[in-house]
């Protein structure tokens, strides 16, 4: 075990748990799914941030993530890409614009 | 409501939308053309007959940058078009309110009924929208949604 | 202008047309889908770069006698269409004004984008209707004419 | 030869040259070419009345003619198509509605 901290370390600011895992964001049955339009999930994945956000929300929720395409920062992503602290993890329900 | 660009007219606006002020705006001298597309809040749904207003949520950053994409493979497809509107209302929309309008304008027809239906198409397929239909009783998300695809380039 | 009829809207007339007044016409509680045509005077045609204005003349009991012949094949084909409407003007139109307006609605949005361009492209065809191009320096009857067609059915 | 009339024959009124022969409307380049939207013009078909304007008109009407479609009483006609006094012969030119 290192006793001396690195540089970098030594400047990391304190933070509130929200800024050390990702952020889930949620929008039309996925966000009445889970009573809220963003959270702060845990997971190191795809899969394990949606696993650890159904634990939260319930069965509803996950039967919206089934159907739902998976954005991390922007981009379509697998349930195995990685997710970085602090990564946006979208939840799209599918979508119905027009009329 | 911004100052309209000059070719390319993206909204996502809670704000009523104007069908002809879009017609207007893309009315060129040297465009002979211009096809309107208007979805109004209907009655009837794939579950209800009885709608009296839709409710739109989006993402509007996503929303407008999938919106910029589908004009960009307008542009690429049909390169002819001189200026595309797509504006959608989010919030709540009455019945026979319009909640969507796209208009194109171009030298030729053929090319711009075929980039408007391309228009309207993609936009129920790629843009992050969700409606909820209400009804005297009661509301729900709308059956007739679909796994959102990529812009077709 | 006569008073707007309920699903079949023909006009011929020397009057400005209004396209937001037929968009507002063809909106309908039941149909979601509202695909409006505009034809505008544009500056260039097949021979000349400097179009000011466009100068119609018809028989208007035959030109409405076609238009009313488009729309019974347009209930035929694409029964589901609720409301169409056709208007042309004739006499001196400017540049960058409506000459023709068609606006068809319809529950189902691809039905009315066939239904709108069957109808422009039918009425070019088969409406007995002649277009004179004036620039500054004269006028010509436009280079653009084709041999009239019997409304398709 | 007949030296009594029929009935129907004693009752014909007088009547104008014009109500004796076929009455020929032109439009657009038709009507430019011949000076004039309307006109009185002899003959017992299609071909012979278009004939007979050309003979008064010219060249020009002659060639907008050539591409035109004709209608007797506002049905498409034929060249040998029978014409009969006061049947109206419509010369349609190419069409050029829109924009």
């Amino acid at each position: 075990m290192r006793t001396s901290k690195c540089e970098s370390a030594t400047e990391v600011p304190s933070r509130s748990l929200g800024a050390d895992v990702a952020q889930l964001r949620l929008f039309g049955p996925a966000r009445e799914a889970a009573g809220r339009a963003s959270d702060d999930v845990d997971g190191a994945t795809v899969a394990a941030v949606l696993a650890a956000a159904t634990a939260r929300y319930g069965d509803y929720f996950a039967a919206v993530v089934a159907v739902s395409s998976i954005w991390v920062n922007g981009e379509a992503a697998e349930q195995n890409s990685p997710v970085d602290p602090q990564d946006e993890v979208t939840v799209l329900p599918p979508v119905s614009g027009g009329c | 409501m911004e100052l309209a660009p000059t070719q390319d007219w993206i909204d996502v606006t809670t704000s009523s939308i104007s069908p002809t002020a879009l017609i207007e705006w893309a009315t060129r001298p040297e465009c002979g053309a211009v096809v309107t597309f208007c979805g109004t809040v209907r009655r009837t749904s794939t579950t209800h007959d009885n709608v009296e207003a839709l409710e739109y949520e989006t993402d509007e950053a996503m929303a407008r940058q999938r919106m910029a994409q589908i004009v960009a493979t307008v542009r690429r497809r049909w390169p002819l078009t001189e200026a595309v509107a797509l504006h959608h209302r989010i919030g709540r929309v009455e019945l026979g309110e319009t909640a969507v309008v796209v208009a194109v304008s171009s030298p030729h027809r053929q090319e711009a009924f075929e980039a408007a239906q391309f228009c309207i198409d993609t936009l129920k397929a790629s843009v992050p929208l969700w409606k909820r239909e209400i009804w005297a009783e009661g509301s729900a998300w709308s059956g007739d949604a679909k796994a959102m695809t990529e812009v077709p380039k």
